[in-house]
């Protein structure tokens, strides 16, 4: 994947006009991505984005790589099949709230469970953007949207949850507002073999805007979020001075000598669905960065490794002994 | 273990043209085995056949009930064979469930051979009789033959080490042995199998060759039959090697051949369902032909998974039943938007929704054809039989990658199951269709056209060719999303164009009979076989009828109208409420169309399309 | 604010009978309000009249840029008015890009009014434009009005205390102050509308009203206008009360309307899908209704939700367009099989797959009435203009809840989307058709029949009446699982003629002009005023041709033989290659069907109609 | 809902021939749960099953109270609809794992996000029994079933993460060997307001036959199985000596005494992921039991509450209101 290193982010444009709404957080997003495309050396041609339907879908369109903007909810599965099809492509989902969890929710558990070496790229607007403002299923409850006057009554979904109790290999989540993190997070995404799920709060400055403000905005993010990151303590505050640690099953703060190490790898998902249950709301930071990385066996691997197997013990097919076979007679 | 007299050797050996059998017994009675096995030996014997089994609902019913009966037809024949028979002219029935449910179906006269040791009163309540159907009269009019198959299996193997209940499990081995005594097959291709089968359990290969040895020497009982039969090899067929076949399986491998001859990697996108998963099981188990089976979450994962890996460069595939397809509908409106390859197989069963699961019927084509949103244009074509499975997959496949389309091919559940004799492909000769990358960077644009009107084909990992595709409307050229007016109707009509193209390397179909005349019947699917066997009735009868079957549906092969046109009226026979029908008439208002349909879980009798002929001409 | 003395007074007032402008500019130049409020007051005023908007695909595009382009284009009349208009005879251009978007359409001689305050060298590179259109000759032949409209809303705003941003978003005010004076139309409307619309925001109601009568002021520079027009109230209007509604509202109305008269609480299963959506957005303001609406994880759990909820009780509901359709197909089928009422909504729009969302087409018919598997009839009808919605959603639920059925309605984002005057229904007047629960035990079985062959619906919590119901095929009467042959059979024939006999309680289509002829033009869907005004236009010409649109696709109407026997050739016109026109061929093969289709994504004109006739008529 | 309280079990058995292969454990579950029907005293007719496609899902046909047998998948949705439309049933859904879990999978997480007052019950075989034996999402890696004649290659869903992630409010586990203790998890789902999720261990005879019976066997399961009950301590063993208790975030073994106390509402699901994270391999215990009890709001309770609402504040809907309105004006 290093055939031309010496690619830019430009060189991962494509030709197409642009068409979100000016201020949109995808902007900062594709910019990322590119920027991180051309720092891990890939190729162009042996790189796929495939999309769903959605604002956040059309990304495909903007990467001067190959890609799928296929039907709503769906990219997992046709990006499971182009995977397995071709291993050595790397393989990129963008998708929406609505289009991954929503319509798509099914698709992106089972994706996730099988392990298939493909990334995942959330844009978590808490809102269907394309069709122009309807509550999602990680809307805030109460949430006043055109299909929901009188605000919606339906609990939302944490993605990070939801990933993490379908057996997610890797979890993670960044903000569209800091993009030095958003890379990091992508080059270590990039660097996992298995399905990576990261969750990215994208600001929709038309149908939801600010929705992630209390947390990510530049003026209180460094008191309002928190980075895990595994081997590290988990530290926070604009002095770098308080911290998190566990309190039999409960968080609490604490200064930042005495926080957690976080660790990534536990044998249970409990440590990262602790820190996943922090809302918004609540006082502690939310936690960005990486939830879970765990290695498991990857889905397309054993897909060729029992194929070579199959093939090592009866000896490569061959169609005509396939079909001769079996009680046969003669018609002269 | 055979003796050297045969027994019975000295009843008269009567010589018959065609026979039908049908084995009937409970869910556990082995009656599928015993079917197959009665087949193979009349397969090896040269006798042309075609067999249909008739499995309960898919939850086993308790023992003994009438939804556990489990049954096998075969019709083998020194003839042409075309269907599994209408009416059994022998009914083996191992208990009173299996009797009643399958005594109306036997000709008048026919022979029924029932195991009375399964007719005590408790197996009479679970089938739900109040009297015994051997003493109410039910049989009256046919051949019965009694014979207490448990008490004989019992005594045939009672040194055997094996447990009460496993010797029992012995009597469809008696049982056949006593059809092969009466059809003087020979025991030795049975006998063989058992030994490879129970291979690592000697015990069971031996009481089971016992019973099957024990069922033929009892044969020998003269009071129980007045004679034996022969059916002769049939010397109809063409030569060649010949192997029998069941429908899934023929499908299976032509798929297979598909693959081979596009030079593509097959990738199966499926989600188990009644009466498709068969192919599922058959594919996976071809590791080693590179065949990649992918068992998705549900069908449209799997449907879609088999288009992104056609997208990739491989043969997507993906196999269902008609709730699959209603399923899968959107995603294949992606596959015609993008234009790619992929074959889509539905294995038809009779609905409304879940339908009955386990019953034919042909009442998928109109989906097929139209269900999509959008102007979606995708070649709908049918298997006509077990054997034509595998030259439809492979046409299906060739469609797929000459045309850059998504096709459906369409089976049923009575060809799935069904077998018949089949000669074996020369491998050399099968139709090639080798897919071609594109891989020059020059000029290329995602959506340009060759002379054709195909777009190319170029899969990622090519250098310098990177481009996007997506269900939004494109550009003609560019494939860049496009919202203009004169765009989108020239897209839509070149998408229209190609699939009509397929038209130029179709055949047009075969016409038996006169070629012209008053009526021509004219079917497609699983039908053929009745159809044919009415036609030739008619035929030899002397009415004025010919036949044709269709393969390709959608598009229509060309020189119909020249067909059509020569014969007073085109009788269109199909297993719904008249789809083709409908098709036809709207192509070719010009003729004169009718329909005669038939919705029922069941397929065509030659004798009710026979007479239905014969009272239209009546008329 | 008004002054006594209009400007421009004493220029000469022409009298028009009917008029088209087109009012385009960028997404964020409020053309919808604008064109909305023009509507208004036009209706107001009396004039007959139809609208269409034309919105830019679904993502806001870059400001100044062709994709971002937002037009609303309104025919206003004295008499009759059957669509949008065709060609516009006006054509107000705020931006570059809203100019070479929509100059093509513009009439010959047609009138052009441009912003020039938006023609700078910034602007005419974001539409993509080398030169400024206004001075390569691209507008000769047009009476082009230039007018710097950012310049005069800056002054007349100068003592604003609004932002310069905000003064700009004045423009659009400016602008129909401006067709207002043209068209001599009153400004009172408007002005109330502002103040109620920024009730909380005065100084914008101020600067609006202002900017508002600045253009209309300005009207009064004599170089600009040669003249003024007016347009006279249309008297051709049926006495009665008038609002003016926009297809979507109209269709939401109506299913209240049908959950009223069915006295059922009506349940709205919806996924959110372009041009579908508004339906969700406006049932969910009814909940003082008791509509319930529930905002599903994806379509097949929207439709599923609806279908329990009439399980339970309700009128189930379900609105989406085309991919939404292909996706519920397997759960229509669930619904055909349980025999319970349900509604489902298709606001078609462009296909295959995505297409193009935001664009108008009729290419779901086949879809509707075939697109499922197994025999699985549903009635289908379809909303011919935007006051129609209402009276068809009345009917989709009188179909449901009458005969037991899912019923499909067809409505497009044409209808959706343009608007009309509608005379309001007398609300005592409309069809009643009152639910019956069924509560009596007494000989009850969940599928016995009445005598229009109708199951009884009972509803959970009815006591002593448990019975279950599913998918799988069922015993006629009993409702047991059933895979009985004759039984199978008899039930898919009752599932056909029930649906069939909906045609004893629907009309045979009214016919326009002469009761027999040479061409019979026939549409149905949002083609109804194109066919309409080019039937009337031809008839004009003495052009031999009448004009009929049905309402009721699937299953047909009667007394149809006896139309299409009355003309040479029957015209089917439609926006899709052919759908109707193959489904009548294939009912009427006995009779001269033609296809003329259209599949811009664009309604069809009524000029192109015309021409197409006279044509044929020609030949 | 008692209105004819003396109902026996047999009461709720329909006349329809119960179809399952004999040794199958649907049958113990089925007469568990007319047993407990009975118990709760609840009417027939306000009753109603709802389920997908499988064997698991001919249950319906076999209460007699209502019944709808729906299509594959698809019973979470049908349940939604026939439960918000008349919240005075008591809805339960039977469901297998395909049926839940791979065609229905984003049904179920929704069903459980929303939180409807809804029961499901899931048979877990672990294998497709009516289409006659392929591996289902939560077969072992390994298995080998006709779609996989060499072994599975998918890592399995466990259903009991997978419904916590979703954020469920009731989650239980109980097993088909043990009615006692599956009565004893019917009774407190049927008094938990909000959608519960309980996993039956399901033995398919034919198809998967004694997969538990590594823990649930009768010999073994005293020893292999522990049951998690609110309040109670985590203990297990033929004698009830051995414990369960917390190491930081690590399970162990430990002295009954030593045991910790099982809270199943704690604000995070962090505790119960521990639990549900005890593979059947582990040398620990499996879990049975409730893993998590909290009260959310239900969502037909919000439906109705928001419905009252806007009728206070907007009076009754007046259809001639509604369409007498805006701009109108009159042709005479
Ligand atoms: C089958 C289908 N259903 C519905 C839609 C309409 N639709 C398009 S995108 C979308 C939701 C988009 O929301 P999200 O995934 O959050 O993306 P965003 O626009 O917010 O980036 C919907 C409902 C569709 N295109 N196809
Ligand atoms: C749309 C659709 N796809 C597939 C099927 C076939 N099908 C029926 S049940 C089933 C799986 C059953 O497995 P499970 O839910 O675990 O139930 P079990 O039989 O094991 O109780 C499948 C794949 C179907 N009926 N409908
Ligand atoms: S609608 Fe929202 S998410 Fe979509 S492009 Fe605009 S700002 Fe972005
Ligand atoms: S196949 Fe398995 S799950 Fe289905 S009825 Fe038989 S034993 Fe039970
Ligand atoms: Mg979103
Ligand atoms: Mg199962």
């Amino acid at each position: 994947m290093t055939t031309d290193a010496k690619l830019k982010a430009k060189d991962f444009k494509s030709d197409q006009d642009v068409r979100w709404c000016p201020g949109c957080g995808d902007y900062a997003i594709l910019s990322c991505v590119q920027g991180v495309m051309a720092e891990l050396g890939v190729s162009k041609e042996n790189t796929v984005f495939v999309s769903g339907i959605g604002c956040s879908s059309r990304f495909p369109y903007y990467m001067d790589t190959y890609g799928f903007h296929s039907i709503h909810g769906r990219a997992p599965a046709v990006a499971t099949g182009i995977k397995v099809a071709n291993p050595d492509l790397s393989v990129w989902i963008v998708t929406g709230d609505g289009d991954a969890l929503s319509i798509g929710g099914n698709h992106l558990i089972h994706l996730l469970r099988r392990n298939v070496n493909i990334k995942v790229l959330l844009f978590n607007n808490e809102i269907y953007g394309l069709t122009k403002g309807q509550y999602s299923p990680t809307s805030r409850q109460g949430l006043r949207t055109k299909a929901t006057p009188f605000g919606s009554i339906d609990h939302s979904f944490n993605p990070i949850s939801l990933s993490l109790g379908a057996g997610a290999s890797f979890v993670a989540r960044t903000v569209d507002t800091n993009l030095k993190h958003m890379r990091e997070i992508l080059l270590q995404a990039a660097a996992h073999k298995g399905t990576c799920f990261i969750e990215i709060f994208q600001n929709c400055v038309i149908f939801n805007d600010k929705v992630f403000d209390e947390v990510a905005d530049k003026q209180v993010r460094n008191d309002r979020l928190v980075t895990l990151a595994p081997g590290e303590k988990v530290v926070y505050g604009s002095d770098g001075d308080k911290g998190l640690r566990l309190n039999g099953f409960d968080l609490e703060q604490c200064s930042a000598d005495e926080a957690m190490v976080w660790d990534a790898s536990t044998a249970s998902a409990a440590p990262a669905m602790l820190f996943a249950d922090i809302d918004r709301a609540s006082d502690l930071p939310t936690p960005i960065g990486i939830f879970r990385k765990v290695e498991r066996s990857v889905f397309e691997n054993d897909v060729y490794r029992q194929m070579d197997q199959v093939t090592s013990n009866k000896g490569p097919g061959d169609l005509k002994s396939l079909i001769y076979t079996g009680d046969m007679w003669n018609v002269d | 273990m055979t003796k050297t007299k045969e027994p019975g050797a000295e009843l008269p050996l009567q010589q018959q043209e065609e026979v039908t059998i049908r084995f009937a017994g409970d869910s556990g009675d082995g009656m599928q085995v015993t079917g197959n096995q009665f087949t193979n030996t009349s397969a090896v014997v040269g006798n042309d056949l075609a067999t249909l089994p008739d499995f309960p609902a898919e939850i086993r019913a308790p023992a003994g009930t009438r939804p556990g009966v489990s049954g096998f037809q075969i019709h083998f024949s020194s003839a042409d064979v075309h269907t599994p028979g209408d009416a059994p002219d022998v009914l083996v029935a191992m208990n009173p469930a299996a009797l009643v449910v399958n005594i109306g179906e036997l000709k008048p006269g026919g022979m029924l051979v029932v195991n009375t040791g399964s007719f005590g009163p408790n197996d009479l309540r679970k089938a739900r009789l109040e009297k015994n159907p051997l003493e109410d009269g039910s049989v009256d009019g046919y051949r019965v033959i009694e014979i207490n198959i448990n008490e004989r299996v019992r005594l045939a193997l009672a040194d055997s080490p094996l447990s009460t209940k496993e010797v029992q499990r012995c009597k469809n081995f008696y049982t056949l042995g006593l059809m092969y005594w009466l059809y003087s097959r020979p025991l030795k291709p049975t006998m063989n199998w058992l030994q490879e089968k129970f291979a690592k359990r000697p015990e069971l290969v031996e009481a089971n060759q016992k019973a099957l040895q024990a069922g033929f020497n009892a044969g020998d009982i003269h009071e129980m039959f007045q004679g034996r039969y022969d059916v002769q090899a049939c010397d109809n067929l063409p030569a060649g090697t010949y192997r029998n076949i069941m429908g899934n399986q023929a499908l299976g491998l032509g798929l297979l051949a598909g693959a081979e001859q596009s030079g593509l990697k097959l990738f199966l996108g499926a989600y188990p369902i009644t009466p498709a998963s068969d192919l599922l099981h058959q594919l996976a188990l071809y590791k080693n032909f590179g065949v990649i089976t992918f068992q998705a979450e549900d069908e449209i994962a799997a449907i879609c998974a088999a288009l992104g890996a056609s997208f990739a460069g491989c043969l997507g595939l993906t196999t269902t039943s008609g709730p699959g397809v209603a399923l899968k509908a959107e995603a294949m409106g992606l596959a015609v938007s993008v234009e790619l390859p992929l074959v889509i197989v539905d294995v038809q069963r009779a609905g409304p929704s879940t339908g009955m699961p386990t019953k034919v019927e042909q009442t998928d084509l109109l989906q097929s054809i139209f269900g999509r949103n959008g102007e979606a244009p995708i070649p709908v074509l049918a298997a006509s039989a077990p054997t034509d499975a595998f030259d439809c997959a492979l046409e299906a496949c060739r469609i797929a990658v000459e045309y850059m389309t998504p096709v459906i091919l369409l089976s049923d559940n009575y060809i799935a199951n069904g077998s018949e004799p089949w000669k074996l492909p020369d491998l050399q000769k099968l139709p090639e269709f080798k897919a071609k990358f594109r891989t020059n960077p020059e000029g290329y644009l995602p959506f340009m056209r060759d002379d054709r009107g195909m777009r190319p084909w170029v899969v990622p990992g090519t250098p310098g060719m990177q481009h996007r595709i997506g269900g939004l409307e494109k550009e003609d050229g560019t494939g860049n999303v496009s919202y203009d007016a004169e765009n989108h109707s020239l897209m839509t009509h070149r998408r229209h164009d190609r699939v009509q193209s397929v038209r130029e390397t179709i055949d047009t179909p075969e016409i038996f009979g006169p070629d012209k005349g008053e009526v021509l019947m004219l079917g497609w699917g699983g039908t053929r076989g009745s159809i044919q066997s009415a036609a030739d009735r008619c035929r030899a009868a002397g009415m004025s009828v010919a036949n044709m079957h269709m393969r390709h549906l959608w598009p229509l092969p060309k020189g119909l109208d020249e067909i059509f046109s020569s014969y007073k009226c085109v009788l269109v026979c199909e297993l719904n409420l008249g789809q083709f029908f409908r098709v036809l008439r709207s192509e070719f208002p010009q003729y004169n169309f009718l329909s005669y349909t038939k919705v029922e879980g069941k397929p065509f009798q030659s004798v009710e399309l026979t007479r239905h002929v014969q009272e239209l001409l009546e008329q």
